[in-house]
């Protein structure tokens, strides 16, 4: 069980959440026709074992996705922020 | 944490719940705050969970650009300004399930994951009650109201009466 | 390699066990090699062993960072079956079960492969027909395949929840006869035992931590035990491809994700088959010493712990009593977690790949063990001939570029959700 | 054996009956299972998992690896349970395990006989011919001999509970060290959690005279902790789990005879409690010693010996023999001697301390150093030990022998996340390693092995613990400890090995080799030799002995998992708690490493076995997961309609006035659509309200056709696609004003829609100023299709004008009931005339029961999804069966929608190369050729003449019988390059055993032009 500290609704249980993926990649703007940013957007992920940018969005809660900042090797959260924040 | 005792007097009872939803623009929030106040003719909740009651109601922030106007009665017509957000009546959608009694607190815990001692009365908590999406609202220590959607509402209702019973 | 036989355990019984040789040598690396396997698992030793015996390729040397099979071969949940609906999976699954079905007598080491047979339950007519018509895809290409009604599977799985109470009632079933477990830690033995008499060096406790590279051909690792050299590089560490993969600059459209397992205490003959749930994460098997094995999906975040969460374990839980209520009172012994390469098709992968001298084999999700044969057998060939087997050309790298994905479960390029 | 007149902590004034083997017997309230046998003389309880030797009771523990025994019948059988953790209750029914037909005689004690052959491993070399499948044969007899305990194939009727539970402090285990812990963060302020395994709260100190001073500070502790409303201590309950982000696993048990009102009418419930820092307190267990028949009933530890005759005041044994490898034996040694036994300690030291050497003669103990037990001999009961010594050997006549090994931490718990445990030479055991912030640990799990001690670090921790959670009030301590008292002074001899041991801070035990001196040499010594007949055994459980450690090295498989896969080593129930260590330090011996050279292996979750029922919980049956129920719910039931699950959604399947079963059912009220007109329950689609200035944007971006062109009041069909390109999911949009939308999707859908809605907007496209919000439960909906639709509606809602030309096709208007919201959007998925009505949830099922009024005179009936799904496959509307996540829009044949417009979702990818591969299918429709026969959905599609194997051009994806077209007609997807209308095709569906001749044809079978919608 992962603990997430929502920042508008606290602490939650990770069940409460939907996971979204990596955020460290970059979305192309909507009508950029360009393949390979597309496809680099969809299918190539870094995979680190370290730390990960990630999406959750709080489906339980507030409704918000948030880009939680987490260690694959030991699971332990560093920081949390709405997705909606400027990128740290 | 134990406090030994046998759990009399449970009650729940089930109410419709007019709401109505506003929600302001990313980067027009304060404008929104404040004609919101103004129509509204009161403070405005701060944080997420926190609640303002009003003459004819409650006002929840349910999310950081979004409100709830619970209503006891039927719900104002209140129109906001387009440039600044909108809003939307969700009159028909949810059930108020008033649960309380003595035993309260071994219900919820059997029901919800939340920390029922560190909730303070009058605040709001959005979370997952048997895998469904709820707002629990402290009213007591004693007594408080879920709004869960009507479509869950029968189920949600059997199950917190099962745990009612397995704890007494 | 002294043969394993009945004979030989009565001779060394009245000896007092002296006379067992080592499974395999613990031989130091040589300085170079045609082909380096990096990654002592099921794949890796399988790679190994048919490179030897298929291509008569022997100067191999297989390099693992722990002790061989210590990866998901070791952790996994020990399900074969090759009920597979999409063209590419269909064969590639199917080609593995035969060759499971003469794996103990061709390693001379009892894997005890038990084809115990294989039932998913379908808890809608809508899901029923979709086994039909997944049934019929497997008789068409030559896969045993059942479809079975409520009374039938009560037949077979009376313990399963038949009431009036269930919350999803049972309406029938797709068995597969043929499917089965295996004792996993025996693959990855057997395979090692029979490479290592092929020639082939199986070195433990040597982590790969780079790639030497002549110009832009890789033709060497790095490792814990010093340079090793190779003609070629094949990888097949699962789970953790993302890591080595980065070092050889391959970009992957890989995660890795934690797949828990259960095993409670041993109880008496209970579970006769593999039973699945046909629409929740849980599926069940009683192994020999008498525990049920059973396990459920992935716990849906990146991740390199081998660990799980309580979340799952409670999911898992709740998923196995409803369908199976008298396990309510079998206490779980022990719980773990194994790391998952997970694609976005939910396929693997084994290719060669843009870097010359590097050949992958990876992507397994939570299919690799069944895969264990036909995987190394496949990427034996590619390694070996440099050209795709046509029976794994299908699980190309680039297949998310062109579309020519094998999505099973049409979850789409959701890692976490496949 | 037997009962003591006096002293322990049970209470005579309560006799137990109790029966074990059917035999009835008797014990008292305090009693284990396990102190309830000994009492009554039973030294016999089990038999061991692979060479069935007889096995007594070894512990008084969870540690416990001999006393397993099966309690309750029927669906409350429950095999495996260690007599040494069952609380006697009244009425309790035990039976002995792994034995027949008795437990006293039992006839496959003959695998002791085939030993020699049966060694580690040996089912890898054989069981391999004649024939390949030979394996399922022999697997047969192996199956049947493994496993232990029977459980029930009967339903389980007990209750189970979950609940959840908050705390600053979680201290595990209620020994000196945890007591003192929780007292000190309980002071501070802190709210805190204790967690105790035993039903009584003391730990060690329970071992020791129910009248010392450790007694007395346990009693004043206890005390104060209830008094505190901070403070909550957990008796019967065991932490079987240490998760992420501080959520321990708890599992709590009942009181014996009792009903624990936190715990309820539940058997057992599953606690979790999130904590802000952990405290471990979790103590230590006693190791064996190796020798020859250490296993024989009768063999016990020490400590085990010592907590029977104080806690359970049972003597276990009149003519005892002692054998230890460091100081802990002898206060059992010195108890015991009180309780008058003759004894013997056989000490493998050279050196013991004096004050121990001063005291056993003081009463009367022969003490012999550097001396082992090399052999135990009896059958059912130990009867004597054989004793090599400086001297030679001698044999001891003995009714109980009492081993120590020393003591491993238990750091089970500390590892659950993953830090492993290391090595501290000085104790030769493995002791936490480094804690995460917000973890501590104290007592004997840390490697102090002293009372004193372990109370004064819990109170450190305890305060750590606290000043971490930010608790601020630190009064000293009302309740004062005299630690020099709990340190048992110089005059309290039963303590000398903590004062002995104090002088030097850890216990004084200097490790001798990890096996004895004698296997030592025996074995190692010679690793060319054989394996000795007889067997000393590391892992009692699962009959692991010393040679199959050794055969282990010799074939290699010697890194520590190896060991333990390859032997079965700790395996067991009690997942190797005494062995693990020692055979640690054998196989180090063996390679001539050192124990932390060699590692350890990681410790699993759960700590003791946990029921599957008690982590379901109540989500079991008609609990597992909860309903959704549309507001007309209630009258389809009162109005024979079958209800069939869809996902969490009840729905109307048929209703039984139109046919007596699905298939006639559901033709009768394809006929009354395309005839007259009929009702649906539509409630479930998802319905989403989108609002805002840049909401006509926001839709052109997430659809493949654009909706900002569309007028007020008008609706349109719109398909998603997922970023790859492959359709996500379909549905109707209808625009209510400038700015306000009002989405539909499909069921299944609706959710994973409105996450993707707002992940774009939240991640993706932050200026877009629009406001999605799921209005799904908001409206209750139904659809009344056909010829007649209109003459209902307008008959039903008097004061509407829905005539064409207020109301065309694809138009929506907007009126109230009885002051809730009604909404009307002219749509069809049948094909015919049809109209969706949008009513406020709370007066769905009014508006429902007019509708069904006013549509009598026209002969509206209600229908259901099975109906549903026949009249869209008849209209050629594509649904789930094609929508599978891996169809292109132009595989369904809409790729006309889209046009040629470009930076929608999806846009990008939908156009790699393999997705307009000519060999890919596309949909089409499909029509039965074949007279008297049917299509089949599944069914796969060859070429007439073609061999029919492989993966065919398609499959049939929908079926229906078309009482219009009077045949069996279907939806499929067929190579593109290969689907010519009007070719014929053979449909095969093997499982049915059904082939029969199909014609491709347009997939809209009826009304092509849509007249029946229009006008």
């Amino acid at each position: 069980m992962l603990r997430i500290e929502c920042p508008n609704c606290g602490p939650r249980d990770h069940d409460e959440f939907r996971y979204g993926g990596d955020a460290s990649v970059v979305r192309p703007v909507h009508d950029d026709a360009d393949f390979e940013a597309w496809y680099r957007y969809v299918f190539v992920r870094e995979n680190p074992a370290g730390p990960h940018r990630e999406y959750w969005q709080h489906v339980m809660g507030c409704r918000q996705w948030l880009v939680v900042g987490r260690d694959t090797r030991n699971h332990e959260i560093a920081a949390v922020r709405s997705a909606r924040e400027p990128r740290a | 944490m134990a406090d030994g005792s046998n759990i009399p007097g449970f009650e729940m009872a089930a109410y419709d719940c007019a709401i109505v939803q506003f929600e302001g623009w990313d980067g027009a929030m304060a404008q929104f705050e404040a004609e919101l106040k103004r129509m509204l003719g009161g403070p405005l909740p701060n944080k997420v969970g926190d609640t303002a009651r009003y003459d004819d109601g409650l006002v929840v922030r349910i999310a950081p650009r979004r409100f709830w106007l619970l209503c006891e009665g039927p719900p104002p017509i209140i129109d906001v300004d387009a440039e600044l957000g909108c809003a939307l009546p969700l009159g028909e959608g949810r059930i108020r399930l008033r649960v309380s009694g003595r035993g309260l607190r071994h219900v919820l815990e059997r029901c919800v994951a939340v920390d029922w001692e560190a909730l303070g009365d009058g605040r709001a908590v959005q979370t997952g009650l048997h895998r469904t999406p709820v707002l629990l609202l402290r009213r007591s220590g004693v007594e408080c109201d879920l709004l869960v959607p009507r479509s869950f509402s029968k189920g949600l209702a059997e199950w917190i009466a099962d745990a009612s019973a397995a704890c007494t | 390699m002294r043969g394993y036989s009945a004979i030989s355990i009565l001779r060394n019984g009245l000896a007092g066990q002296r006379y067992w040789p080592r499974a395999w040598r613990a031989p130091d690396p040589k300085p170079v090699y045609d082909v380096v396997i990096v990654g002592g698992g099921g794949h890796g030793l399988a790679t190994a062993f048919y490179l030897a015996e298929n291509h008569g390729i022997r100067n191999v040397a297989v390099l693992e960072k722990g002790y061989v099979g210590g990866g998901n071969v070791g952790r996994n949940t020990t399900v074969i079956r090759s009920n597979y609906l999409l063209d590419g999976n269909t064969q590639f699954y199917e080609f593995s079960m035969k060759l499971w079905e003469g794996m103990s007598q061709a390693l001379n080491f009892n894997v005890m492969f038990s084809q115990r047979g294989m039932l998913i339950t379908a808890h809608s007519a809508d899901q029923l027909d979709g086994f039909g018509h997944r049934a019929s895809i497997m008789r068409l290409n030559g896969i045993d395949a059942d479809i079975l009604d409520r009374h039938e599977v009560r037949e077979l799985v009376p313990y399963l929840d038949f009431s009036e109470t269930a919350r999803s009632p049972i309406h029938g079933a797709i068995l597969q006869g043929r499917a089965g477990t295996a004792r996993h830690d025996a693959v990855a033995w057997g395979y090692a035992r029979a490479a290592d008499a092929h020639g082939v060096d199986i070195i433990q406790s040597c982590e790969v931590t780079g790639f030497v590279r002549d110009g832009e051909r890789i033709v060497g690792v790095e490792t814990t035990k010093g340079k090793i050299g190779a003609g070629k590089v094949g990888l097949a560490v699962a789970g953790h491809t993302s890591v080595l993969g980065q070092k050889a600059g391959l970009e992957l459209p890989i995660e890795s994700h934690v797949l828990q397992a259960f095993v409670t205490e041993p109880v008496k003959p209970l579970v006769h088959q593999i039973v699945a749930h046909g629409t929740e994460h849980f599926y069940v098997s009683q192994s020999d010493k008498g525990g049920l094995v059973f396990g459920g999906g992935i716990d849906g975040y990146n991740s390199y712990a081998q660990r799980g969460n309580l979340a799952m374990v409670r999911e898992v839980a709740e998923a196995a009593v409803a369908l199976m209520p008298c396990i309510s009172r079998v206490r779980i012994l022990r719980h773990w977690g194994g790391v998952m390469d997970m694609t976005p098709d939910a396929s693997p992968i084994i290719c060669l790949t843009p870097v010359d001298g590097l050949y992958l084999n990876g992507g397994w999700c939570y299919g690799g063990f069944k895969a264990t044969p036909a995987s190394g057998w496949c990427f034996a060939h590619t390694i070996a001939t440099g050209q795709p087997h046509p029976l794994s050309a299908a699980y190309s790298l680039d297949r998310f570029r062109t579309g020519r994905t094998i999505d099973e479960g049409g979850v789409g390029p959701f890692a976490w959700l496949q | 054996m037997r009962r003591l007149h006096e002293g322990g902590r049970i209470d005579r004034s309560q006799r137990i009956e109790f029966t074990f083997d059917s035999k009835a017997l008797t014990g008292y309230r305090g009693d284990t299972l396990a102190s309830a046998l000994l009492a009554n003389g039973i030294g016999l309880v089990g038999r061991s998992f692979k060479y069935h030797r007889p096995r007594g009771i070894y512990s008084a523990g969870p540690e416990e690896p001999n006393a397993l025994v099966t309690m309750g019948t029927a669906g409350r059988r429950e095999p495996n349970l260690p007599a040494t953790t069952v609380e006697l209750a009244d009425g309790l029914v035990a039976e002995s395990q792994n034995r027949w037909p008795s437990l006293k005689f039992d006839i496959q004690s003959v695998n002791g006989l085939f030993a020699p052959f049966l060694s580690a491993g040996f089912y890898y070399k054989t069981f391999m011919g004649p024939t390949r499948r030979a394996w399922m044969f022999y697997e047969h007899f192996i199956r049947n001999a493994a496993g232990l305990g029977r459980a029930g194939e009967e339903p389980d009727p007990d209750r189970y509970e979950v609940r959840n539970l908050f705390a600053d402090v979680a201290v595990i285990g209620a020994g000196p060290a945890g007591l003192s812990a929780a007292l000190a963060a309980g002071e501070a302020g802190a709210r805190v959690v204790i967690v105790e395994q035993d039903f009584l709260a003391g730990g060690t100190l329970l071992s020791k005279p129910a009248d010392g001073q450790a007694s007395a500070w346990l009693s004043g502790t206890l005390a104060r902790l209830a008094s505190m409303p901070n403070v909550s201590v957990m008796t019967r309950t065991t932490v079987f789990g240490v998760y992420d982000s501080n959520v321990l696993g708890l599992v709590e048990r009942h009181g014996s005879g009792t009903i624990d009102p936190e715990i309820g009418s539940a058997r057992q419930m599953v606690a979790l409690l999130r904590a802000r820092t952990i405290v471990y307190a979790t103590g230590s267990i006693e190791r064996p010693l190796t020798f020859d028949n250490n296993d024989r009933p009768g063999i016990m530890l020490a400590s085990a010996a010592r907590i029977y005759l104080n806690r359970f005041a049972v003597l276990a044994g009149t003519r005892v023999v002692v054998a230890t490898d460091n100081d802990s034996a002898y206060p059992s040694a010195f108890d015991l001697a009180a309780a008058g036994v003759e004894i013997n300690i056989v000490d493998s030291r050279a050196e013991p301390m004096p004050v121990l050497l001063e005291q056993s003669r003081r009463l009367g103990i022969a003490v012999r150093r550097k001396s082992l037990i090399s052999n135990a001999s009896g059958g059912q009961a130990v009867r004597a030990v054989t004793v090599s010594e400086p001297g030679g050997t001698v044999t001891l006549e003995c009714d109980l022998v009492v081993v120590s090994g020393g003591w491993s931490p238990t750091v089970h718990l500390t590892s659950h996340l993953c830090e492993r445990p290391v090595y501290r030479e000085d104790i030769d055991a493995f002791v936490p390693g480094k804690l995460r912030a917000g973890h501590f640990a104290a007592g004997a799990v840390t490697g102090g092995f002293i009372t004193a001690g372990a109370i004064e670090e819990g109170r450190r921790v305890g305060t750590e613990a606290a000043t971490f959670c930010g608790a601020t009030n630190f009064a000293q301590p009302s309740f004062s400890l005299n630690l020099a008292e709990i340190n048992a002074g110089n005059n309290d001899s039963r303590h000398a090995h903590l004062f002995g041991a104090a002088k030097d801070g850890s216990p004084s035990r200097r490790p001798e080799h990890p096996l004895s001196r004698r296997s030592a040499e025996r074995w190692f010594g010679n690793r060319k030799a054989g394996l000795p007949k007889d067997k000393a055994f590391i892992d009692l459980q699962m009959d692991v002995t010393v040679g199959d450690i050794v055969l282990a090295h010799r074939e290699g498989y010697e890194s520590v998992e190896h060991l333990k896969r390859y032997t079965t080593l700790g395996m067991g129930t009690d997942q190797g708690k005494t062995s693990n260590f020692r055979a640690l330090s054998a196989m180090a011996g063996l390679r001539g490493m050192t124990v932390p050279e060699i590692g350890t292996t990681t410790f699993r979750p759960p700590y003791t076995p946990v029921a599957v029922g008690a982590l379901a919980g109540r989500s079991q049956r008609h609990h597992y997961k909860p309903f959704r129920r549309t507001p007309m719910h209630d009258w389809h039931v009162a109005n024979g309609a079958q209800m069939l699950e869809t996902g969490v959604w009840m729905r109307p399947w048929f209703y039984f006035a139109s046919g007596r079963n699905v298939d006639e059912a559901y033709l009768a009220e394809m006929r009354m659509v395309r005839e007259a007109a009929g009702l649906m329950d539509i409630s479930t689609l998802g319905k989403i309200d989108v609002q805002g200035p840049d909401a006509a944007e926001f839709l052109d971006r997430v659809y493949v056709n654009a909706f900002s062109k569309l007028p007020i009041g008008r609706a349109r069909y719109g398909v998603m696609l997922r970023d790859d390109g492959i359709v996500f999911d379909d549905g109707t949009t209808t625009r209510l004003g400038e700015r306000h939308f009002f989405m539909t999707t499909s069921t299944a859908k609706g959710p994973d829609v409105l996450s993707r809605l707002e992940f774009l907007l939240d991640t993706a496209w932050p200026d877009l100023r629009v406001s999605v919000t799921s209005v799904t439960d908001e409206w209750a909906a139904m659809s009344v299709a056909g010829p007649k639709s209109r003459d209902i509606l307008a008959a039903a809602f008097t004061n509407l004008d829905v005539s064409n030309k207020a109301l065309p096709h694809m138009g929506q208007l907007e009126a109230n009931y009885r002051n809730r919201p009604l909404r009307i959007i002219r749509l069809s998925f049948s094909g015919e005339r049809a109209y969706e009505i949008y009513a406020g949830a709370s007066v769905g099922k009014e508006v429902w029961c007019r509708l069904i009024e006013a549509g009598v005179p026209f002969g509206l009936k209600p229908y259901g999804v099975e109906a549903l799904g026949a009249l869209r496959v008849e209209k050629g509307h594509v649904a789930g069966p094609e929508i599978d996540g891996r169809t292109t829009l132009d595989d369904l044949g809409l790729s006309r929608i889209a046009g040629k417009r470009n930076g929608y979702v999806g846009a990008v990818l939908g156009r790699r190369e393999a997705l307009s591969d000519p060999a890919r299918p596309r949909l089409v429709g499909l029509q039965c050729v074949e007279p008297g026969k049917r299509l089949s959905g599944g069914a796969i599609l060859f070429r007439p003449g073609e061999p029919m194997q492989g993966h065919g051009l398609g499959r049939i994806t929908s079926v229906t019988y078309s009482p219009t077209l009077d045949a069996w007609v279907g939806l499929g997807l067929f190579a593109r390059n290969a689907a010519e209308e009007g070719s014929d095709m053979v449909a095969t569906h093997p499982i049915k055993g059904e082939t029969v001749r199909a014609r491709i044809v347009s997939p809209m079978f009826l009304d092509s032009k849509g007249e029946r919608l229009h006008g």
